[in-house]
């Protein structure tokens, strides 16, 4: 093979590699970027609007019917209900409502929950100003607690959406809290990775 | 070779059950009809193009062999030939996909709903809460383990049978509200032409309004682990009255399990209960014969905690083990059903500890 | 293809001093020669195709009747992930990597592959790839039973212990495909015979570059979605579990936008091999040969932009599922178009039926079945009735078994003269050939009914109305799996002994690998050929 | 340099119908080199990517209307 030749091929087989690298890299940068998908288009019923709203209008023209589902996944023994099971909000109306959670077992326990709206159109529009899911909710043996949830509905929420459904799952975390820390974090509702 | 086709299709009729649906369930709802048509409609279109393309291959086979002397000729190409036969194709499609968005829509609109139901995909069985009612059961496999393992005949709904079928009211909306405890499942009813995948820690919506009352059965069509094949769907729709008529017998039932939470049970009673709620809740786990399968689900004969402390036992089959297979089946059984499987154990399957429970004494 | 006509000096054998193969194991281990990389990937290929093959009888023998006769429900989910597993990343992708390896230096003229001491660690890590991946059988827990998917998180917190082997055999499979794509593109590109332009290249080296091209860029996507599993399972983090911020469905996005191009890289390899076989057995040139390369570049480019019609009932919002719907459509145009341009190339061709061209033939009829049900699949309110069922199984298995195992059949069938110097039994051939082509279809065809009528996909047993369908793929799976002994007997009796192949072959054949004796030497090509 | 690039284009929108005539190709093959085929395929596809975006906006706000 010509000396050109070999030249040319190693100065294209490492091009090449390099390029299944950025690759691979690629593949680990759809995680971000499907976060920032998920913001924009509520994929998948994620919302990351958190924090205070500056919305001071309220749109008293119509009302949204605002629907509360709790689930226990994978074992969870707390009890863990809405209060109110649905409420009647109008669009720029700071509203709050109650979480009930009660820990029936016999030992100290921590949980997050994880929110999703459906339908996924409304996830943007639905603003958690305060919420109990932005951080880990530990309880100690046979406690209960009432968790809060303020929020409010963004007016340009669009005209065809008249149910937004939040539910919220909530995760034991009991045997990650003992490797991290004690007290609870401080994140926005999402452990970091 | 045609002695092993006589064979083979001999074997293939010999069995009685023969149905030989061929097509897509046209369904019960104005949406399953619409996408009946869809589905014809694009069907259609794939046979009319397939004709006319194995109609030329087909007949350039049989016209242009060697051994009839054909000479092949030396064009090999002709460019507007094939932007043609690339444009037409498009067209078609594009125009297809109109109607399938109109389709889409409707499918996606889930407004102004009359019930609205929590559908929870667990590790192998459904279950479902009414939101508007205060009515939340489970649906598990009502087929018994005798025909699955081929003990016995198989009855006409063999697998597609429950023992607490969903019950919605008939030309009502209904909206359903998908998610799931553990491992992804997916929720379909082919004459509703309603499926959608439940995920864990999301919430998923579908909607159906169907005419006609009737039994209509499906199954879970995402693959979530050993009994995937066998968590069946069975919705029942009622007629407007009967529907209000069987919410209101829900609610009594459920007055009358509180009651009877209060009243004492025999210890044989509570082994006879036990061996029910045991083979339907434990046996597929820790197998009817309770020795378990080793290295995945422990046994129940001679097992620490069925022998051991009572209090232990209540809690690990309330409470659960998390990290484990071992679900929490507070919200799945009665207090009645607790305590009777908690007697059954200790005094059953090899076990003999003698002691024994009641419903009141079991807090959840 | 291109017309080659080459002024080769009659040089009657290679310079005589060239030293041979080596002798014994040595040979096969230490070897960098092209031809036999070729050879080993190839009866790698064979041996996972039959052990595969064994596993897709166990699941059809286990579906014959309702019911649970032979395996327990844990068991079968095994079979169907390693039958995925095995028959994608064991017996199909290595087929086409070894008569890439065979064919595209005798095509180009080169005298090797551009990096051989890395085309024979890119082979020699593939059998201990699934040595730990067929080891996960035997240890407790089982083999990994999430499907050939793996979605999460059934395959990362559900599942049993061996699913880390498993990660590492995907590891091992995709450095071993990565670097094979990079040595057949520095091949192609670096290693042409001079007058051997990208013009006159045959149509399996332009699909085998294009699908290098695919393969860089997606085994690495692969690659990081099961790392990404592997940090969830043992490093405690939560890319796909919701308890921790995760998202299932992230990680069906990131899978299924490496599962589309993989798709592709199944059956362009195909494409190519049809696009040689038809051509010389109509005895006429391929009709729109600067078409075909244009549409195949355009397909691996555009397949990157339609992932989601996997996950039309995942719950995406509205506007994403209408666009992948259209998107798919769309591509669906220039992939299916092809199959118009080997239907022209036989229109007033002059046809003959031997072995390899009754299997382009079968390929082209069935291939484009699989291609309408996948159109049917693209509808995406219709694909709430099919998603997940047996119809979307029939798909996959019409454009995987007939579309690229039957064209990987024709290229041995077609090529093999040329590497051992001897041709296969013809009638043999047309046994094997007929067996496969009635149990293919008696096997698959069913399975659109059973679909339609709703029939689940991965269930170890199902409800009575769709017994009888059933049991007649269970039968036809086990005529097609038995008539593949009718080849393996063909090839190891007629290696040595066949009839011997003469230099041409075949009469309508053109390019420069006919232009050597058959068989090849070991060493082709060492002075370049000058190429018209 | 405009004209080479424009003929870019032009040949990637006919890859994207999938048929070329073997002149062009010819040309292409000679003057094009692969960056500028690769940049106008990545540009291509944005375009057609956009283009089909708009499309589906335009088919849902016509289903919508139309009832």
């Amino acid at each position: 093979m010509a000396v050109q030749n070999e030249k040319q091929t190693k100065r294209l087989a490492v091009r090449l590699a390099t390029a299944a690298v950025v690759m691979f890299g690629f593949g680990f940068a759809l995680v971000p970027l499907y976060d920032v998908l998920c913001d924009i288009t509520g994929l998948n019923g994620k919302n990351f609007n958190q924090g205070p709203t500056q919305i001071a209008v309220v749109d008293g023209s119509r009302t949204v019917k605002v629907q509360f589902i709790t689930v226990n996944p994978a074992n969870m023994p707390w009890s863990f209900e809405p209060t109110e099971r649905s409420i009647r909000v109008s669009p720029g109306e700071d509203r709050q409502t109650v979480f009930y959670a009660k820990n029936p077992t016999s030992k100290w326990m921590v949980a997050q929950a994880v929110p999703s709206v459906t339908p996924s159109e409304a996830a943007p529009y639905l603003h958690k100003v305060n919420c109990f899911c932005f951080e880990r909710q530990p309880l100690e043996a046979g406690a209960d607690t009432e968790m809060p949830l303020l929020f409010v509905v963004d007016p340009e929420l669009p005209e065809y959406i008249s149910t937004i459904t939040l539910s919220y799952a909530l995760y034991d975390l009991t045997s990650e809290q003992k490797i991290t820390q004690v007290k609870p974090s401080k994140d926005k509702g999402r452990v970091s990775l | 070779m045609t002695k092993a086709l006589t064979l083979a299709l001999s074997l293939v009729s010999a069995p009685a059950w023969a149905d030989w649906q061929i097509n897509m369930n046209e369904g019960v709802t104005a949406l399953s009809r619409e996408i009946f048509d869809l589905h014809m409609l694009i069907f259609w279109i794939c046979v009319v193009i397939g004709v006319a393309v194995f109609g030329v291959m087909f007949y350039s086979i049989f016209k242009f062999r060697k051994s009839k002397g054909a000479v092949s000729e030396h064009w090999h190409e002709n460019t507007t030939v094939e932007v043609v036969w690339t444009v037409i194709p498009s067209i078609i499609l594009i125009a297809m996909a109109i109607p399938a968005t109109a389709t889409l829509m409707d499918m996606y609109d889930t407004s102004e709903a009359d019930v609205e139901i929590q559908v929870t995909g667990y590790q192998w069985k459904w279950r479902y809460q009414y939101l508007d009612e205060d009515i939340d059961y489970f649906s598990n496999l009502a087929t018994p383990r005798e025909e699955i393992a081929n003990e016995a005949s198989k009855n006409p709904n063999y697998l597609l049978e429950v023992d607490n079928p969903l019950v919605i009211p008939a030309n009502k909306k209904v909206r359903f509200l998908i998610t799931s405890n553990d491992v992804i499942h997916s929720w379909w009813v082919p004459n509703f032409a309603v499926k959608k995948d439940a995920i864990p820690g999301f919430i998923n919506e579908s909607w159906v309004k169907v005419e006609q009352p009737g039994v209509y059965r499906g199954q879970c069509t995402e693959l979530c682990g050993k009994e995937h094949g066998f968590m069946p769907v069975v919705v029942e729709v009622k007629a407007e009255a009967d529907y209000e008529q069987w919410v209101a017998d829900q609610k009594a039932i459920k007055l009358a399990m509180a009651g009877e939470a209060s009243k004492e049970f025999s210890m044989d009673e509570l082994i006879a209960q036990g061996e029910g709620v045991y083979k339907m809740a434990c046996a597929g786990c820790h197998q009817p014969n309770g020795q378990g399968i080793p290295g995945a689900f422990p046994a129940i004969t001679g097992s620490t905690i069925a022998t051991g402390e009572m209090d232990t036992h209540i809690d690990i089959i309330v409470n659960g083990k998390s990290g484990t297979a071992m679900q929490a089946f507070k919200e799945q059984l009665s207090a009645v059903d607790i305590a009777a499987v908690v007697t059954y154990q200790r005094n059953a399957l090899g076990n003999s500890v003698g002691d024994f429970i009641q419903p009141s004494a079991i807090q959840k | 293809m291109a017309t080659v006509d080459v002024d080769l000096p009659h040089v009657k054998d290679e310079d005589p001093h060239h030293h041979g193969p080596a002798k014994g194991l040595g040979r096969w281990l230490y070897t960098t020669n092209h031809k036999d990389i070729g050879s080993m990937y190839l009866i790698f290929s064979l041996c996972m195709f039959m052990i595969g093959g064994t596993m897709a009888l166990i699941i059809r023998a286990e579906l014959f009747q309702p019911g649970l006769q032979l395996v327990e429900p844990n068991f079968f989910n095994q079979m169907t992930t390693m039958h995925g597993l095995i028959m994608v990343f064991g017996a199909v992708m290595p087929a086409f990597v070894g008569l890439a390896n065979w064919m595209i230096p005798m095509q180009v003229g080169a005298p090797d592959m551009a990096l051989p001491r890395m085309n024979n660690w890119s082979f020699w890590i593939l059998p201990f790839a699934f040595l730990i991946l067929l080891s996960s059988l035997f240890m407790p827990g089982g083999a990994p039973n999430f499907g050939w998917t793996f979605y999460a998180p059934l395959s990362t917190t559900y599942a049993p212990e061996s699913v880390t082997f498993f990660i590492f055999g995907v590891h091992i499979m995709g450095a071993s495909s990565i670097m094979g794509a990079i040595n057949i593109i520095a091949t192609i590109l670096n290693m042409r015979a001079p007058g051997m332009t990208l013009l006159k290249m045959p149509l399996f080296v332009w699909t085998w570059l294009i699908t290098a091209f695919l393969l860089i860029a997606v085994m690495p996507v692969l690659a990081g979605v099961v790392t990404m599993m592997l940090m969830d399972i043992h490093f405690g983090t939560s890319f796909f579990n919701a308890a921790g911020g995760g998202d299932p469905v992230l990680f069906q996005h990131v899978f299924w936008f490496f599962g589309h191009p993989e798709v592709y890289i199944m059956i362009l390899p195909a494409f190519g091999i049809i696009s040689e076989i038809i051509p010389t057995f109509a005895r006429k040139r391929l009709f729109g040969y600067a078409s075909m390369v244009y549409a195949v570049a355009s397909i691996a480019l555009l397949s990157f932009v339609v992932w989601a019609h996997h996950m039309f009932t995942v719950g995406m919002p509205l506007v994403g599922e209408v666009f992948f719907m259209f998107a798919t459509m769309l591509i669906a145009v220039p992939t299916g178009v092809k199959v118009f341009n080997w239907v022209a190339t036989m229109f007033r061709g002059s046809l003959t039926f031997e072995t390899p061209m009754l299997f382009a033939l079968a390929f082209v009829v069935l291939f484009t079945i699989g291609g309408f049900s996948g159109l049917m699949l693209a509808i995406a309110p219709a694909d709430f009735q099919y998603h997940d069922t047996y119809f979307v199984v029939a798909h996959f298995h019409y454009v995987l078994v007939p579309g690229a195992i039957f064209s990987i059949m024709a290229a041995t069938y077609y090529w093999l003269p040329k590497w051992t110097g001897h041709q296969l039994n013809e009638t043999m051939g047309k046994i094997h050939f007929w067996l496969s082509f009635v149990g293919v279809n008696i096997t698959f065809f069913p399975m659109h009914f059973v679909g339609l009528a709703g029939m689940p996909r991965r269930i170890p047993d199902y409800a009575l109305q769709f017994a009888d369908f059933n049991s007649m793929a269970s039968v036809g799976a086990f005529i097609f799996g038995f008539s593949q002994l009718v080849f393996i007997y063909n090839v190891i009796q007629n290696v040595r002994v066949g009839e011997k192949a003469t230099a041409q072959v075949w009469e309508g054949a053109q390019g420069l690998e006919w232009t050597l004796p058959s068989p090849a030497p070991y060493h082709t090509f060492s002075t370049p050929p000058e190429v018209k | 340099m405009i004209g080479r690039c424009f003929k870019a284009l032009a040949s990637v929108i006919c890859a994207f119908i999938g048929v070329q005539s073997a002149r062009n190709w010819r040309y292409d093959s000679e003057r094009g080199s692969a960056t500028v085929f690769v940049i106008a395929g990545i540009l291509m596809t944005i375009i057609f990517l956009a283009g089909i975006y708009g499309l589906v906006q335009v088919v849902m706000i016509y289903v919508q209307y139309s009832g």
